[in-house]
């Protein structure tokens, strides 16, 4: 199979094995400049997002800053 | 002659620090946030909603002139705490943050226990930490020998405008405190934000009568007059109050009695 | 946009009214004054001391930038006070009388019936009359309905700068006013006065909190910033105050659990 | 060690005065005002409906235990106030009166010009004479002047519940007064009622906060506790107020340390 | 009909604790308790001084009528509660215990975590623990889950006798506690006792207010009396509270205008 | 004629000429005990009542003891 | 007699026969700009000060305004 | 030795070898149905206060209820 599952926001996401979490957020037409990703429960830096491989089964969280109190 | 607000090291011109939740529209926030002339915004992380992903906040926030301060809503443990203060450092901003702990969801209180550990765990990774609290006066001991770079304890049930409610106990937290007091939540109408400088506090945090008051933007210029009086006001030296009444005009008595 | 007060046919930029009395010397009140921005002062008429007479206040005071407002201080009864008010007028000032009409010389309070009957017999003569009284809404409409050009209600005893503590019957007043509403003694700090403002009062006047700051050149500033606020929030449009809770950062709850 | 109340020359053994308007039934009423040991209940002077008459109220009262204290209510301006008192009196009831005049159907508010003039007139016509004012300390000394027999002050607005707002007020006119004080309108709740008592306030009325209480037999228990609890308290001394905390256990620390 | 107070199983019928420090004397501390009608008392545990012994309170307490409470007043830490906890057991007291952990010899303010981390401990070890806290409602919520019996929010700062400062954080305990509430320190008089069962407060406890009055036996009585009425009123069922006012006597208006 | 016409709480009404205030009374089925009278702008006591003898035009204002604060 | 008395802010006063509110405030070492005058129960309007002249007994107050508030 | 020395409330006390917690409390002149006792930490019941024999370097607490809130 050249496709693998991860879990993103809670919900199953099928990407191409080999892709990373730049190709992640690309697919889901986001810009990396404005999220935020928690891979596996830890924070990523944004230099990051093209060097982190996804494995069958990461949960991949992407945030946004949004109006707060 | 300068009065800045120091934390964490950095100065501050302005003792009002704005929220940024609940405004009408992106403009509304900028305005009003303009208009309060503060240097210091809160902000909150969120999943994107991949079905409708928008601009963060922080696109309509100039960073050269605020310091983006974010907050930890949504987090009901102090594991949660930190992993949101971890996710929202990786976006750039500076390490600072406002850790809130709230497990209830009526009256959004914060849970001193888990606030104390997130904040020792924060401190020890680097942050600048600033606990929103109940007005709790050995919590806020307690968080300052933490290492909290301020303290938050809260003026009444957040959005509440309720007033001072907990005056009595943020006036011990105040008189207390070596860091800064900075009265945080149910601070309703300007009034309200000038009698907590008044008593003392350092600065005050300000967002739901802000954001949805009718216009945004005045009502954000009105908090930054009240501020500014009620600092002004407590370094000015307030005259003491009496149970009686003292006469503003000389009490020499009337002219004589006509009737030569 | 503008937003002035109006009294007896006159416009005022300013919404604070300053009483000039109690302050540690003439340079003192002049600087509060100018430091203010008001546009009204009050002042007193008092027999000379023939043994060691001095400058009268008005000597300090620019007529060209300020009302010089009169008030009858010293009159226990309606005839004194007349005879205060035309004595005031002889010395060239505008037809303006502040009245009051205090038999009590501990709690300072006004006479109901006697200013009543002072404001009468003034408006017949061609005053402009600005009684002071207590917070009594009937009292507050009659003396309208006798020609008063405002009323100006006591929050609390002159000088005990205890702040609105007739709330309640002030917020009566000024509902059913048609005239200009006066927040006048009792006010300590500038969150008083922001607070009067707020609840709708058409302006306050201050002279003991500031007159006895241990610098009253910073709190007559401080109490205009907060008249401003206070207005400018009442126009604004305050946010709706709650019972509970209310967050102010969105409510969808924490990211996903770890531990997949 | 006996506590009466004396008014007009009369001894009461209860502080409660209770009104009978707005029961849901005269049993109700009956019950309640048994249940209050009150010695002194008010009532009004009505029309008589002639196409549906009823029993008057006071067929549903025991004259020999309750003073029937009939108020003016409904009128407007003095002469109205002496009217109804004068057809109170005519019914046989003993010539006491509660003077109400009242212009504004809103906030029912006390006029205190006509009442005063109500009082003159009904002092000279033989009445012991209870007036009912705004909480204006110099008008309760104008009318104990005239010959009043006690005055009653307002607390708030008739009917609004909301407690002792008028508080700083009613001090100043019980320190002032040497007839009995009897504080009327707008107490809520039994601690109101306990506050007004412990204050000093010689009696309280209490109507509203009792007939339309779910039970208003058992919210009269409560409120005659209440007022007993404050008049106890008063004269028992109360401790003084402080700001900071005293330690009501020992401070002498802990036990040793352990671990020798 | 039954109204009794339910804590750790045992049924008590007065809804009124009292503390047994700061009487003038041992007498006086007896005639207040009998007074009051409580049936638990507060005691502390110090050391005998050795060189002046004297009887433990308890020897002017009849336990057959009075729970006897033990506190861990004087403990600093969560270790400190619990062997002062075990030592009053030790005395063949029943073993419940009122949890004081206070770092802060100024203000007496509660420390949140040691009095968390002493209850769970104390629960374990076979105690009914009634925490005294801040009126923090997460932290109540947390010793209601670690087993507490019951939670004893604080008023204000103890010995203050300033009443319910801390009320809205106190009505949210009340709201949220499935465990009794008593509130406890700061209350000055019945009327402040009267408002906190008026809020729906299992009970209070009273200590330097009845301790330090002129008369404590009387005050004793009086808080009796002002507890019974709250508690009283509160099932009775409060009428609504207004803003504006609401006649008592109908408002059918006044009898026809006279002059035919 | 043998009638004539008074004012009773506001409302013209009949009344037999030689009518006193109790004989009206009876009329409007109301009992002496639980009313007072007002009689032309003046309080009436009881035992007025019988003697009174109305005049055309008289205004009577027939009140009771009703609840109030 | 050349002199007469009149009353002064409650203090009897000797002033020359024919003397004028304006000659008083002379003798009194005061300005007419800095005060104001009633005489005997009336206010006087500055211009009238130098055509008033004092009679025996006349009562003046002199009057400045004064801080107040 | 026939002595041991132990701290009693912080103070530096001399027993007889052998003594018990019971022994001490007469010692002190103190009545046992008064007092408490914590022995070296721990409290004891006070069936315990015979039977505890006090060995050199005990911490003894003697204490009591006091009135309190």
């Amino acid at each position: 199979m050249n496709v693998l599952g991860v879990v993103v926001n809670g919900r199953s996401t099928s990407v191409q094995r080999g892709s990373t979490v730049a190709d992640l957020i690309s697919q889901l037409t986001l810009s990396m400049q404005m999220v935020v990703v928690e891979y596996n429960g830890d924070p990523l830096s944004r230099d990051e997002f093209s060097s982190t491989v996804l494995g069958a089964g990461d949960a991949i969280e992407i945030a946004q800053m949004v109006g707060g109190g | 002659m300068s009065d800045e607000l120091i934390i964490g090291g950095r100065a501050f011109g302005s003792r009002l620090i704005l929220g940024t939740g609940k405004f009408a529209s992106n403009e509304a926030m900028s305005a009003a946030v303009a208009a309060s002339e503060t240097e210091m915004v809160t902000v909150a992380v969120r999943r994107v909603d991949l079905d409708a992903p928008s601009d963060p906040i922080t696109a309509h926030l100039d960073r050269s002139k605020y310091l983006i301060l974010a907050n930890t809503s949504g987090a009901a443990t102090a594991d949660e705490a930190v992993r949101l203060a971890r996710l929202a450092r990786s976006a750039g901003l500076p390490p600072w943050i406002k850790v809130e702990v709230i497990p209830d969801p009526r009256y959004l209180m914060p849970d001193p226990i888990e606030t104390l550990r997130a904040c020792e765990r924060l401190v020890a990774d680097g942050f600048v930490v600033l606990p929103y609290i109940h007005a709790d006066p050995v919590l806020a001991k307690r968080l300052e020998e933490a290492g909290a770079a301020a303290v938050m304890p809260l003026a009444a049930p957040i959005g509440s405008g309720r007033g001072l409610k907990m005056a009595a106990a943020i006036a011990i937290i105040i008189e207390q405190a070596t860091v800064p007091v900075v009265v945080d939540a149910g601070l309703g109408v300007p009034s309200h934000a000038a009698a907590a400088m008044e008593m003392g506090a350092d600065a005050v945090l300000v967002n739901t009568a802000i954001a949805t008051a009718t216009d945004s933007e005045a009502m954000a210029r009105a908090f930054a007059l009240g501020v500014r009086a009620g600092r002004m006001a407590y370094r000015a030296g307030r005259a003491p109050e009496y149970t009686a009444a003292s006469a503003s005009s000389p009490l020499t008595g009337f002219l004589a009695p006509i009737g030569h």
